[in-house]
């Protein structure tokens, strides 16, 4: 049962604009947290880098603010770059 | 913060009716209701704007809106509370975003619904793309909001 | 203060749609309107309202209003105002005033509106009269507005 | 020349339903201020008495509050009763 495990990335506005989609599935690896997610992120888009600088992410549709957390199997992970609603 | 109290949330990309929304949050027992309309402008520095477009990671930016509500029904003593925000395209006039909120006091009101289009500038995650009119360069932008009301 | 700056009052025995009057006061260069609606509640105290009527001075009312629209540009700097009040009977749930003001920058909108209707309620010569249920002791009482918001 | 001068006064909400009219025509006499005024309206009306002893004069559509104010020939002097609209 060495069954691959999966996060999803969604991509908005900006972000969206750099990688062409607005969401892929990425295979899961243990320990990945933001550092590394962000490093993951700028090799498979390299246009993701100015955007990822001053974005924030959403982990299941909550703003993270944990610094010791990582990516979880099935994880919704999303990048908000500044909002500008209103 | 009783039960009877009302929330209405909608992230839609139909056009919104200030009446409409300003109706959901109506009551007998309410004597003052409060708004505020954002809309979109035509110009930008000194570029103008030819279209707007929002967009949003909708079910986030639902719940982040509901987050605020239940905040603001902490704060201010307020009855119902209504946020409409458009999404895809929104011309130059048109309503993108309509808060209002009912009260049995109007001073209460009129601080929520500041409150509120306050907190969901910063926190709600919905963005707007401006596109200038080639006149003045063309190009669009993601815009980004300012912390400064 | 520049001449482009458009002032809608009316006291009116009419019915007040609120999107009518915020409408009036929509310009694309203003990225915001607040509005105030001032709704007839139902109770006062322990009597259960019936009916409402409101009198006015209706052209004093109308320069006082003036008036305060003025001050008002001095103090926010807003783009246009309208102020509608109703006169005659006002049935329950019925708006009985409505502010609205654009502006370029939403904080100073949505205190002027504040403002507005705090400085209306106790300087313009309007009268509300409220009619008693039956089941409630009736009678009738002209009200008087409290200083406080 | 000897022609009747005269003012007029606007009666309000309670003060209307005091004096059972919305206004009348009151011959004019000199040094009529506001308390001889009052002293005059009581006489005609004795029931606006409470009424004015809460409410203020309008005269000519802009509220009094020159204490040498005497009323003027012809002048539109109301009665305003603690106001409550909004």
């Amino acid at each position: 049962m060495a069954e691959t495990q999966s996060f999803t990335m969604l991509y908005f506005a900006s972000a969206k604009d750099a990688t062409q989609t607005d969401s892929e599935k990425i295979e899961w690896s243990p320990s990945l947290d933001s550092t590394k997610l962000t490093a993951l992120l700028v090799e498979r888009h390299p246009a993701l880098k100015p955007i990822l600088a001053i974005s924030m992410y959403a982990v299941n549709m909550e703003y993270t603010d944990d610094p010791s957390w990582t990516v979880q199997p099935n994880d919704e992970v999303a990048i908000i770059p500044p909002v500008s609603g209103g | 913060m009783t039960s009877n109290h009302k929330d209405f949330v909608c992230i839609t990309s139909d056009p919104i009716r200030l009446e409409a929304v300003a109706n959901l949050v109506h009551d007998p027992k309410a004597g003052a209701v409060s708004t505020f309309s954002g809309t979109t402008r035509d110009n930008f520095e000194d570029k103008v704007v030819k279209t707007l477009a929002y967009e949003a990671y909708i079910p986030m930016a639902e719940k982040s809106i509901q987050g605020l509500i239940d905040e603001a029904r902490v704060k201010f003593d307020i009855m119902h509370v209504a946020i409409y925000h458009k999404i895809g395209d929104c011309p130059v006039g048109d309503t993108s975003v309509v808060i209002a909120v009912s009260s049995a006091h109007r001073r209460s009101g009129l601080e929520a619904v500041s409150w509120l289009i306050d907190e969901l500038k910063v926190k709600v995650p919905i963005w707007k793309k401006e596109v200038y009119s080639e006149n003045t360069g063309g190009g669009a932008t993601w815009k980004a909001n300012s912390t400064l009301p």
